[in-house]
């Protein structure tokens, strides 16, 4: 008989029974079960496959720890592979299905792979599979990356949400067993604010598989006893199903709470997972301890377990491991474990005790007890049918139909190491241990290597009353009285090489790393813990060597003949245990991956037709259908036509915006830019070049001086706030003797561009002041006042278009208002919305740049603008740099057109310009076209271009090579400027 | 041993008895022709073409830790050659050449697998930019494409192309771009010099560089002092220390770059595929773990180990790229330290000092550099002039002005 | 001239107000926001902003060292702003962003709950007094965060990410049901 | 603690409000010559260790901060105004 449910006993509720299924097999376990425990109690002893050999694997522990038991759960967008059955808790209807295995768990070919064992040692695959080159990516790595792998992931998209949220508490409590109880309960009477959380669905850890009383109280109802105080204070928090995954800088920890992954249909109005950021002043790690395997041949037959889970299966859940049990120890701990199981009516085969002087913890059953012997094998397929004990030289075989391991116990000292810390060896405990002194940190508990509940909960309450009075806080230990049935379990003696083994001796269960593995990377020099690890693979799997990395290092130190000290841990990084992109995620996906940012005449754009495009997180018009267009060039010709004949309205809200002010203003400007601004006089704008402290070009704009100190600065739509910290930057940082206050009024002003020859007599329409090109030339700005007083914004006579054009600024709520104003009185004249499109050829006819062709690598010199540096400034940002041989170089690209020799062909961005009849090879690359467009005023595409000395070629025939279209366009180069490169128009 | 499939054959027949150690474990000499400092990638590769290529087999090659314990130990893998500027991209063309021969050269699988890299772009803007760096790619010959959204929807249907905030519009390929297993590069490596004759010397920290009439006369180390005729430094992630040491002051700063990995799963991702709209990049191991990054975390920083923040900026990119991950499971986290270069390009050059060399500088795409490293700094040790492919990863190019900026960021290493 | 007729359109305009259990989000009126800029170390515009703060008339909120944001729900015309303007000491600006900055209430005993969803200040009251304010992320966007009781805050926001954050702070409070 | 920064005016504040720039280093004088300048645009020590280094805070206070952060634990040990502004609360 293998493992049954008990017909009483556990913490399950068998008047609540749950139906579920694995691998289509439909099956009952009970309110309060586990996956695993469910699957145990219907007798499923078989639950998944291994990685490499495809051997018959068994549930192996009962926590987060399980390398075996991983299945998929869930269907469609909410299929999840590789979930634990150890920790998925059991709900009505949950599907669950085995992996990689095919076509069955109980039948699966892969399993063929363990007659080539020999053949497929660590590494085999770093030793062939090279010949013929090419067969690697046809054929063996098809094979391998088929055969590799555990669960399969869905494409469908997820359904369910997901929240994130920040905490803050003075004592952050990892782990609600006994240690973490006593802790909260201590530092949250004391009134500190506290966070305990724990990864299980229910809080009482190890209490719960215990059969000890304290203070009177069964475990259990102790547990109980605690979590209602802990309720009733308002200061503290109690998280169940949440795991802390990581120890960041700042005392940051974050944990994933499994909000509804325990339930068949989520309610959609709560998230399926929550992130927490929890930043703790203190935090605690009651995080308990692993118990850890023993390496004998066939360790990893079904129906070989952990001590501890044989344990938490009995007492918890009512599980009984079959009739007949052997317990396999190198410490107490198997003698808690064979009472339970005596009591519980199961007859135990035999106690193998590795010590010779074991036991010495109050054990009173009346198994057999084999002092100083060890199981050398485990026979068995599917399931466990007997185990061989060796004992002096002697072998006996006893028929059993499950095993209880104990190697003894490690420290959960995961998150204590995520900092840099190093764990450190302790031979008084036979364990790995958490580094010392650990800022904020404290450990305590099974997780410091105390044993026993008694210990355990003064630990846990002694380390809670220490951690807050460094807060300033006082508290009284809290006590909680006698606990009967303790048992203190001595740490264990090492055992890592058992002898006499025969079979595959695991180490890393899941990766199928064996013992001849790891002796094989020694003889192969890769002796190193971390090439050991990086060459076997052992600790590499989902369990993150929770099972196996101790384990391998006691090998590697035993065949070294040095200390585990020595050896040295591997290191432990984030995440304790696997997090879902989702959780990291939260709600920023899809539409909401980021915010969107509106300009204030969005909704009229839309009203006008506008087709949106994304620009940075802004939507921008990107042109203006009009019905019976067939193309989105067709519009926008149209607009641009319509801006060169009669004038057009144009939404440039999204540049940046910044209001300078204070009586250095001038002079911070002269600084900033590298062209002169001292001598600006007020209502004035002019075009300002920025660079970058290396004397490259960062950015441009136009800045107009409104007051005597007050400025209106504007910058590109896509560096504004770069440029706003850099501004701060020389404000603050560089020199803050200058009496300058920067303020960003970006999104203050609804900012329009009214451009034609027709844009004056429009606006004036609306406009309180006479802006005639006598009071209003070129470049002049101030503010005015709109439709009889109604309003006040500002007026700045600048053209991008190169046609007689204005930019007016209102506040940000009348723009749509004002922009229906001026369609209305434009409707005579012809005014029609354009977009960037539009606003784009217009710029490139009139051969201004943009970032196109400021790309980051450019000097003022590159784009013909070399006159714009001021010489005479004593200082400017990018003065110095700028002056290096390398920047100018007569090779250097410089800024120039480009037209099609034939007017009907047309050519891209991102060509290439090769000299014609030139070879198309690198050293013939002459540089790049950076913006086209076909030009309705030309009636050609045009472009402008960086060529190498391409201001000094205007004429010169060549080629636009867009050779990964298969492009090749002859052309000629030219100047940049197509249209009215004598500037009458926006003088006019 | 020759490593062949018969002999993987015949040692399982032995019961694997019979491998011998990939590299022997000597002690340092007193003095060697050349000294390598640094026992990673692109020291091992060095080591590998001084002795293969110019005969030059008196070298060591001094590792503070275990060999491949720097960023060949910690990369997401990645291996291309789609590089922009002149100065780069015939360097990285002569890598991806070495990575398609290397492992019969040196007799060791690293499963360097040609499965593709695709750029993703979403704006008009990246598809010009693609578009230039396609075409400059195809002017050296290298293999470039660019596809439209509709090609790139039937090569990975199930990236978001109907609920994204920022739409795919399409992307660039280099179908000879994929991956490899970036520890084995270390070992091949290693084991191809010791053969050679190679001393690979671990747990040999140098601790100072001992000058004589402005000249290197060795190194102090951890385990004495060794002298040497030519000292070489491929300490990246370490290189101002390094250098400080021969009082050299470095265009560098060191920044941590996080990499993920998540459980196994069956084949999900074929090649590799980097975001457009935020940073994220991802490819599957032949073992079934997603392996996948983004940005650095954007301070100074020798600590292996990112930050939480960056981590769901990570997250966030690639659910936006592919909804499907949102039930994957992230197994581990890890960081590596980056020398990052004020424009953004390495550093392969002799210094101040005559016979003391520099390879350093390589910022996150030091991987997929790994051969041509090693082999142009081995041409440049060895001869005394530059490989005619790194000849602009001058030191003095930041104070000449001929900077390397693929990016056009400036002298700004976190935005590179 | 002809005669327009100019009206203003809220950025929030045709957002209801968000009424669940234990939480109300509400756009409130785009009356004023001023902004104050002072050399950090001016003593009297402390001093003034002092005068303002105790007076019924507006409201103060503090922004970052010498700047201060005065709101209110009433708009004011050209002469008031100017009237405003002109009342600040001299070394320092007031710069109209009525129209720049959205302001939202969010309010009801679950609002440290949702607000805890988007940023990492510390929004207990011992830390966080009525009152107090201060410059943080929300998700995403970056946000001004006014204390305005026990259980009521006032978020201030670029009017461009207005509709995003009402957006992220309406699906943050999904579950006060 | 670079996942927090202690912000002298607004309280510790997660990574992700800030903008980080690098070394704080003094801006030669303009007649300074060019190697003073290409060292302050191009060199950096670079020290494993304490780093004094310009972080802004871009979603708080936007002010500019000296921050003195080990490099090798990311512990932060001063972090002021470049202003020294820290006594000064608005």
């Amino acid at each position: 008989m293998t493992f049954h449910r008990l017909a009483a006993g556990g913490l399950i509720d068998r008047n609540k029974p749950l139906s579920f299924s694995f691998d289509g097999k439909t099956l009952t376990g009970y309110e309060g079960d586990s996956l695993a425990s469910a699957l145990l109690g219907n007798g499923q002893v078989l639950a998944g496959r291994s990685f490499k050999y495809h051997r018959p694997r068994g549930i192996l522990t009962a926590g987060a720890a399980e390398p075996n038991a991983l299945m998929t759960i869930g269907r469609a967008g909410r299929t999840e592979p590789n979930t634990r059955a150890t920790m998925q808790e059991l709900y009505e209807g949950l599907e669950a299905k085995s992996q990689n295995r095919w076509p069955s768990l109980d039948v699966d070919i892969g399993a063929v792979n363990g007659l080539l064992a020999p053949f497929l040692g660590a590494g085999f695959y770093y030793k062939t599979f090279m010949w013929p080159a090419v067969l690697w990516e046809r054929l063996y790595e098809p094979f391998i990356r088929r055969a590799a792998g555990l669960g399969r992931a869905t494409y469908d998209a997820d359904p369910d949400t997901y929240d994130k949220c920040w905490a803050h508490c003075d004592l952050l409590i990892v782990g609600a067993g006994g240690t973490g109880l006593a802790a909260a309960l201590t530092a949250g009477r004391a009134g500190a604010r506290v966070i305990i959380l724990d990864e299980h669905a229910r809080a009482g850890g190890g209490l719960l598989c215990e059969r000890a009383t304290i203070g009177g109280w069964s475990a259990a109802s102790f547990v109980s006893n605690c979590l209602a105080e802990l309720a009733s204070l308002p200061n503290v928090e109690v998280l169940t199903r949440t795991t802390a995954f990581g120890w960041y800088d700042g005392n940051v920890f974050g944990a994933v709470e499994r909000v509804q992954k325990h339930v068949h249909e989520p309610d959609p109005s709560r998230p399926v997972e929550r992130l927490w950021r929890i930043i703790a002043k203190q935090a605690l790690l009651a995080s308990g301890a692993e118990e850890q395997p023993l390496i004998f041949g066939g360790n990893d037959v079904p129906g070989v377990m952990m001590a501890s889970a044989m344990r938490s299966y009995l007492n918890r859940y009512g599980v009984a491991p079959g009739s007949n049990v052997a317990i396999f120890t190198t410490n107490d701990s198997g003698y808690s474990l064979a009472g339970d199981l005596e009591d519980a009516g199961v007859t135990i085969a035999a106690i193998i005790d590795s010590r010779k002087d074991g036991p010495t913890a109050a054990y009173c059953g009346n198994a057999r007890v084999v002092q100083g012997g060890v199981v050398s094998n485990a026979h068995g397929r599917k399931s466990l049918s007997s185990i061989t004990v060796l004992k002096d030289g002697r072998s006996e075989d006893l028929r059993v139909n499950s095993l209880a391991m104990s190697g003894g116990f490690s420290p959960v000292i995961h998150l204590a190491c995520h900092r840099g810390g190093k764990p450190m060896w302790s031979d008084t405990h036979a364990a790995f241990l958490a580094p010392q002194d650990l800022n904020g940190l404290a450990l305590a508990g099974a997780a410091n290597a105390v044993h026993g509940i008694q210990a355990c909960l003064d630990a846990g309450a002694k380390a809670a009353t220490d951690l807050i009075a460094r807060l300033g806080i006082a508290a009284k230990q809290a006590s909680f009285g006698v606990v009967e049935g303790d048992i203190i379990v001595r740490p264990a003696r090492p055992l890592w090489k058992i002898p006499g083994v025969k079979g595959k001796a695991f180490i890393d269960f899941q990766n199928d790393v064996h013992r001849d593995d790891l002796n094989l990377a020694l003889r192969e020099g890769y002796g190193h813990i971390e090439h050991a690890k990086r060459y076997t693979t052992n600790g590499m799997a989902t369990d993150q060597g929770k099972l196996s990395n101790v384990n391998a290092i006691g090998l590697v130190a035993e065949a070294s003949g040095v200390s585990p000290a020595d050896v040295g841990t591997t290191t432990f990084r984030p995440f304790y245990t696997p997090v879902s992109f989702g959780s990291l995620t939260g709600p920023s996906h899809g539409k909401h991956f980021q915010p969107v940012r509106k300009s204030p005449l969005h909704d009229w754009a839309k009203r006008n037709g506008a087709v949106l495009v994304e620009s940075g997180l802004w939507y921008r018009s990107a042109w203006f259908p009009r019905p019976g267009e067939k193309d989105w060039r067709e519009s926008v010709d149209r607009e641009v036509k319509n801006v060169r004949i009669n004038a057009g309205l144009c939404d440039v809200s999204t540049l940046g915006k910044i209001e300078v002010t204070g009586v250095d203003a001038a002079e911070f400007f002269n600084r900033i830019y590298c062209n002169s601004f001292l001598k600006l006089p007020v209502g004035k704008a002019r075009y300002g070049l920025m660079l970058r402290e290396d004397g490259h070009i960062y950015d441009d704009g136009t800045t107009s001086r409104l007051g005597e100190s007050r400025y209106f600065m504007t910058t590109t739509t896509a560096m504004a706030a770069g440029v706003m910290n850099h501004l701060e930057f020389c404000a603050q940082t560089l020199w803050p003797e200058l009496d300058v206050r920067l303020a960003s009024v970006t999104d203050q002003w609804a900012q329009m561009t009214i451009a034609g020859p027709k844009a004056r007599t429009i606006l004036q329409t609306i406009l309180d002041e006479d802006i005639s090109n006598e009071a209003f030339p070129y470049l002049a700005a101030k503010e005015i006042s709109l439709c009889g007083g109604q309003l006040q914004g500002r007026l700045f006579r600048i053209s991008f278009s190169g046609e007689l054009a204005y930019e007016l600024a209102v506040p940000a709520g009348y723009g749509g208002s004002v922009a229906d104003a001026l369609m209305q009185a434009g409707k005579a004249h012809g005014i029609q919305p354009y977009g960037v499109e539009a606003l784009s050829v217009l710029r490139i006819e009139k051969g201004h740049v943009t970032h196109n062709e400021i790309n980051g690598t450019v000097v003022p010199a590159d784009l013909g603008i070399a006159r714009m540096v001021s010489a005479n400034k004593a200082d400017f940002i990018g003065k110095k740099m700028l002056l290096r041989e390398g920047l100018d170089d007569p090779d250097r690209l410089l800024l120039v057109g480009v037209m099609p020799l034939r007017s009907t062909d047309s050519f891209r961005s991102g060509a290439h310009i090769l000299a014609k009849d030139a070879t198309a090879t690198l050293e013939n690359d002459e540089g790049h076209v950076t913006s086209t467009c076909y030009s309705p005023h030309i009636g050609s595409t045009i472009g402008l271009a960086l060529v190498k000395r391409g201001a000094y070629r205007h004429g010169e025939d060549i080629l636009v090579w867009n050779g990964i279209r298969d492009e090749y366009t002859p052309g000629r180069l030219c100047d940049p400027v197509f249209f009215d490169s004598a500037n009458t128009k926006l003088h006019g | 041993m020759r490593y062949s499939a018969l002999s993987v054959f015949l040692n399982g027949l032995r019961g694997n008895k019979d491998w011998k150690p990939a590299w022997r474990q000597p002690d340092p000499k007193p003095h060697y022709d050349v000294i390598l400092v640094g026992g990673g990638g692109h020291g091992l590769a060095t080591a590998y073409y001084l002795a293969k290529e110019h005969g030059i087999t008196d070298v060591a090659v001094l590792e503070k830790s275990y060999i491949g314990s720097g960023n060949v130990g910690r990369n997401t893998t990645i291996i291309r050659s789609n590089y922009l500027l002149s100065g780069n991209n015939p360097f990285y063309e002569l890598s991806m050449k070495l990575w398609e021969g290397l492992e019969q050269d040196f007799n060791f699988n690293a499963m360097v697998s040609q499965r593709g890299v695709l750029n993703l772009y979403h704006s008009d803007g990246q598809r010009d930019a693609y578009t230039r760096r396609g075409n400059a790619m195809r002017l050296y010959g290298v293999d470039a494409e660019l596809l439209d959204s509709a090609a790139v929807r039937r090569m990975l249907p199930f990236l978001d192309f109907d609920n994204a905030r920022f739409p795919i519009q399409g992307g660039l390929l280099q179908r000879r771009g994929g991956t490899v297993r970036h520890d084995a590069v270390g070992w091949g490596y290693a084991r191809g010099a010791d053969r050679r004759g190679v001393d690979i010397i671990q747990n040999c920290e140098v601790t100072g560089i001992r000058q004589k009439d402005g000249q290197v006369a060795g190194v102090e180390t951890t385990r004495g002092f060794i002298a040497c005729n030519k000292l070489a430094l491929a300490a990246a992630g370490n290189s101002s220390r390094v250098a400080e040491m021969a009082g050299i002051r470095l265009p560098i700063e060191s920044h941590v770059l996080q990499a993920f990995v998540s459980e196994g799963l069956k084949p999900f991702i074929d090649g590799v595929v980097t975001f457009g709209a935020g940073h994220f990049y991802i490819s599957q191991s032949d073992k079934g773990g997603l392996v996948f990054g983004g940005d650095i975390d954007g301070y100074n920083s020798y600590a292996q180990r990112g930050n939480l923040t960056t981590v769901e900026h990570v997250a966030e990119a690639g659910k936006a790229m592919i909804p499907g991950l949102s039930r994957v499971r992230v197994l581990r986290s890890w960081g590596g330290i980056m020398d990052m270069s004020m424009d953004g390009s390495p550093i392969i050059d002799r210094t101040g000092l005559e016979n003391l060399y520099l390879n350093a500088g390589w910022c996150y795409g030091g991987f997929k550099a790994t051969p041509a490293s090693g082999f142009c700094f081995a041409h440049l040790i060895a001869r005394g002039v530059p490989h005619r492919t790194a000849a602009a990863f001058r030191l003095d190019r930041f104070a000449r002005g001929y900077l390397l900026d693929e990016k056009g960021q400036g002298a700004q290493p976190n935005l590179h | 001239m002809v005669d327009f007729r100019l009206s203003p359109q809220a950025a929030l305009e045709g957002k209801r107000p968000v009424v669940r259990n234990s939480f109300i989000l509400e756009a409130l009126p785009e009356g004023h926001v001023v902004q104050v800029l002072a050399n950090p170390c001016d003593g009297n515009i402390c001093a003034f902003i002092a005068s303002l703060a105790n007076g019924a008339q507006f409201a103060v909120r503090a922004a970052a060292p010498g700047q201060w944001f005065i709101v209110g729900d009433n708009a004011l015309s050209h002469a008031q702003m100017q009237a405003l303007c002109a009342s600040i000491p001299s070394h320092a600006d007031a710069i109209d962003q009525s129209h720049g900055r959205v302001r939202i209430s969010a309010r009801g005993s679950a609002v440290r709950r949702v607000l805890a969803k988007g940023t990492a200040v510390d929004l207990s009251p011992d830390a966080f007094a009525v009152g107090h304010a201060t410059t943080t992320l929300i998700t995403h966007v970056a946000a001004h965060v006014s204390r305005t009781g026990e259980n009521a805050f006032e978020i201030m926001v670029l009017r461009g990410f207005a509709e995003s954050l009402w957006d992220d702070l309406d699906h943050m409070s999904r579950d006060c049901v | 603690m670079a996942s927090i920064v202690p912000c002298p005016h607004c309280g510790s504040r997660p990574r992700e409000e800030f903008t980080v720039k690098g070394a704080a280093l003094p801006r030669p004088a303009p007649e300074a010559g060019k190697d003073a300048w290409l060292a302050y645009v191009y060199l950096r020590d670079n020290p494993r260790g304490s780093h004094r280094e310009y972080w802004h805070h871009t979603s708080g206070c936007r002010r500019w901060l000296v921050v003195t952060r080990d490099t090798a634990t990311h512990e932060i040990t001063a972090c002021s105004d470049v202003a020294d502004t820290s006594g000064v609360k608005p």
